[in-house]
């Protein structure tokens, strides 16, 4: 017997999901298939830079929820955890592309990084100009060997500043490297209170005992870097948040964007205390609150958990993410 | 009847290969499983169950053959799945706008391919992946250059055997079985195999 | 040992994560305390209808999470799941009123409408017209006898096309009148496919089997009206949303606003699964889908489980719903 | 020396109040918790200790205690905090604006504060609720409007006391105690007990 989840063949939950947010979404967005991608149905400026996100599904709102003027212009879906195929990433390339080039923005798992790279290569032979931001935020999968840095929720940031400059109409080598700056100034880490339940399946990716957390998980249900004793809200943030401010180097009078970010079936009461927490700790250090975001911005299913990821910010960086962005997940007016 | 590397001969590779593969799929998995996730042969079924589905659209040369072979297997999942799809690719490329193909074009383009795997995926011969029984094919590729198709295929899945057979005794050094270590030594790699799978359908179908 | 929960000291809660609001907010909001509810802090037109909802927490973003520009001036925070005093709601009212007027939005809880209607009372005696709308949608608890049906998720529609009309500068009656006709013309139901558990507790609210799911529940994690077989999405929202359109005899040529909506735990990927069964069942009806919403937006703490909400629309209530709003958890600009 | 209802004598009154509720705290949890949901006490304890907090501003007359005792009431949760809230709103808006208050006046307040209740919460005697102590109370009062404060409290915890003791053998029809139906009999009120002791504190308060 699975564990009980609202779906039907559980094969279709990614394209019924999809269905569902298109027939949401009044013409917003439209979906397109075999490949499958979703394309933002907005009328926006020719000749000007766009955007393709994508990576496994079981994250959302990741990246179907942030498709929307102001942001990405196209999402690749893959399997829940799994890599959409470079074929889907190909053809929302050639689907979206104005004559100014497309950047892929990447998380950083060897699946996703290999299909994106064969697309943008593709992509390239057939003359769309490319660029490739990787999403890399993930502090506790940093080692000296290996693939390097995980990519978790710095994605929605790096997506909504490049987004904003390609509406602000910046050429793509700008807006690349505008994304790879955020990146490299972003850091994040995740606890996990209980494991998530792949949809079909009747186990748990971990399980944790009633008074035990998994530090430093990721969001595809692996296990994390160490097994800790259960605490208050206090002493868990703070261990998800010094060592970002570390690892950032943040000092007194920096400023950085927060994103507190839930796994999955946290609830928004949990996620404003873990943001209380943040925010107290940065005030403490005299590091700025520059904006923030609280809510399940970058799921992992519905795993019981959250993340923290602090960005280095500054001027040029707030100024975009200010900029209007009009996605069924993330909206707002120019601030 | 001397074998011509042509549309006829293209389609009658994929679906000795196809056959081939589906008498192999359960021990590929079970490699998998053994030294990596278990999938491979999953993998495998779902692309070449693409590959029969874009054949429909009944391609007019050996080099359009491989280029819906390549989608098909850019359009699937795994690690075998990209990496395939650009082998194919750079093979179907490397072929002549025009039937028939030579072995020399053959030869280029499975050249190009492995190298296109090397690039993207890091591996070197002797990290036990599908690169093993891909670069000692290319050196039989070339060698055989003066000699038909079906000799030349002969000889790439000598060496791809020879070059999946080694795999056995190595611990992997790229991909999801360099994870388990020592776990994966006594374990043939199923990528590699399944390019001597490929070389060995080529030759016999190319065989009258 | 209690289920894990981000939290320090559970009586410290809802404080907790309201000042969490509070600093996400940046300046938008504003807390009091002693008696604690919260105000939006948008300078907005003199003399004009305001709004103060309220209830238990528990359910966020509900009520905290929609006050701002368009739609909420003040929401009154009880603790989980227990209504607010009548003082915490007087306070409110006084403190919001330009003269015009204050409406306030009940859910049908005894405790709320208690305290609600000594609210108004008092408030009235001081000389603040003060005008109810009791929002009471959930079709699962109608009965001949007793409180009368609950309120749930139809709330949300209440709050956004009355304060629409308040922003509008529409009379006190008019906008009551309209919330009236609102909650009228809505109907809600819920399937809780497993129950929740209260912060600082170690039990679920009720423990359904593997097969089980508890068809007609509220949000409070009360027990259902009945314990049905775990089925597919088509068959588990197909008994959700049938008696709603034959309750509110939506017939063809009918448009409805939908509210799918999580109940805590439950991912996107599935609300948008039963979305998309909901759209379908009303398509094969020839019923129109005039808006909606998917998402987490009356939740039962981290309740699995979703619920379908009706609303029976026309030009008016549309052209309310379709003016800009700009809170926590529900932005557009005029459509 | 003769008693007269000021806001000292007020403040004595809701002292003892609070003195004796404590005494009997476990018991009042213990007879909602069989027909209720267990909370009275801790409700009554919350509004309790709000008072003396909004008593330390030092209202200066019995009026102005009582609008202090109600805000307190007001600010707290359970059926029985609004409730009471309203009552002692009520009683403290029939006092007069300069102490002393007499006996007029208190039966009046009591009587509003009672209607009050009975308009909010739709309760009639018999019901099984805080209602079954009120209204015998307010009876009282009236009847001894000719003598002093102490003798009339006297008067009307005698009546409450009665009523309260009524309600042992009813079942519940308004709050939550209605939903067990005859699990509740048996089981005494706490709200309407409650209501008792209030006016039996009230008049050992005024007695000296
Ligand atoms: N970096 C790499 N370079 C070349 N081949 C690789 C690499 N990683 C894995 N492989 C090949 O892919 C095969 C596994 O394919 P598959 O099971 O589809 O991928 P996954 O490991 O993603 O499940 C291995 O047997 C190996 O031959
Ligand atoms: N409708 C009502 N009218 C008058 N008194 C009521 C009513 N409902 C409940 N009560 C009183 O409230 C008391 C219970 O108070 P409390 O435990 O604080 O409330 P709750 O039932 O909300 O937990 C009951 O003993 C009864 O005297
Ligand atoms: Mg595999
Ligand atoms: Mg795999
Ligand atoms: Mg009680
Ligand atoms: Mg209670």
């Amino acid at each position: 017997m699975s564990v009980k989840k609202f779906l039907n063949d559980p094969d279709d939950l990614v394209v019924e999901a999809l269905e569902g947010l298109v027939t949401a979404s009044a013409g917003r967005l439209r979906l397109h298939r075999d490949p499958l991608w979703l394309e933002s149905a907005a009328a926006d400026a020719d000749r000007r830079v766009t955007l393709v996100s994508g990576g496994g599904s079981g994250h959302e709102p990741l990246h179907s929820g942030f498709v929307g003027p102001g942001m990405l212009d196209a999402a690749v879906p893959g399997a829940v955890f799994a890599s959409p195929t470079a074929l889907q990433v190909v053809a929302a390339v050639r689907g979206v592309d104005r004559g100014a080039g497309v950047l892929l923005i990447v998380k950083n798992y060897t699946g996703d990084v290999l299909n994106f790279q064969i697309a943008a290569e593709i992509a390239a032979e057939e003359g769309i100009e490319v660029e490739t931001v990787l999403v890399d935020d993930d502090l506790a999968s940093e080692s000296d060997d290996g693939p390097g840095r995980r990519g978790t929720a710095a994605t929605v940031v790096v997506e909504k500043v490049c987004g904003a400059a390609a509406a602000r109409g910046l050429p793509l080598a700008e807006v690349a490297e505008l994304g790879r700056r955020v990146a490299a100034g972003a850091r994040s880490m995740a606890v996990a209170l209980e494991g998530a339940v792949h949809p079909g399946e009747d186990v748990r990716s971990f399980d944790l005992a009633a008074d035990e957390v998994e530090h430093g998980v990721g969001i595809h249900g692996e296990r994390g870097i160490d097994r800790r004793p259960m605490a208050g809200a206090h002493e868990l943030v703070g261990a998800l948040t010094e060592p970002l401010v570390a690892a950032l180097g943040l000092a007194e009078g920096d400023r950085a964007v927060v994103v507190v970010n839930g796994l999955g079936s946290t609830h928004l009461l949990e996620l404003y205390v873990v943001f209380r927490e943040v925010a107290a700790l940065l005030e403490a250090r005299g590091i700025g609150l520059a904006r923030s975001l609280v809510g399940p911005y970058v799921t992992a299913l519905d795993m019981a958990g959250a993340s923290v990821t602090l960005v280095r910010a500054d001027d040029e960086l707030l100024g975009l993410w200010d900029d209007a962005v009009t996605t069924t997940a993330l909206t707002w007016e120019t601030r | 009847m001397t074998a011509t590397l042509d549309r006829a001969a293209a389609r009658r590779w994929m679906d000795a290969f196809a056959a081939d593969f589906e008498t192999q799929r359960v021990r590929l998995t079970e490699l998998d499983r053994a030294a990596g996730d278990g999938d491979f042969g999953a993998n495998l079924r779902s692309a070449l169950g693409k590959v029969q589905q874009r054949l429909a659209a009944d391609p007019q040369t050996a080099r359009a053959v491989f280029a819906a072979v390549s989608d098909a297997f850019l359009d699937t999942g795994g690690t075998s799945g990209p990496l395939f799809g650009m082998w194919f690719r750079a093979l179907s490329r490397a072929l002549p706008e025009t039937d028939p193909a030579d072995v020399t074009q053959l030869a280029e383009g499975v050249r190009e391919g492995t190298a296109t795997v090397q690039r993207l995926g890091g591996a070197e011969v002797g990290d036990k992946t599908m690169v093993d029984a891909m670069v000692p094919a290319v050196a039989a590729l070339t060698d055989a250059t003066g000699t038909g198709p079906q000799q030349a295929l002969t000889a790439a899945a000598e060496a791809a055997e020879a070059g999946a057979a080694s795999t056995e005794d190595l611990v992997a050094r790229r991909g999801r079985a360099s994870y388990v270590g020592e776990v994966a030594r006594g374990v043939l790699d199923p990528g590699a195999l399944a390019v001597a799978l490929f070389f060995r359908a080529g030759a016999r179908a190319l065989d009258g």
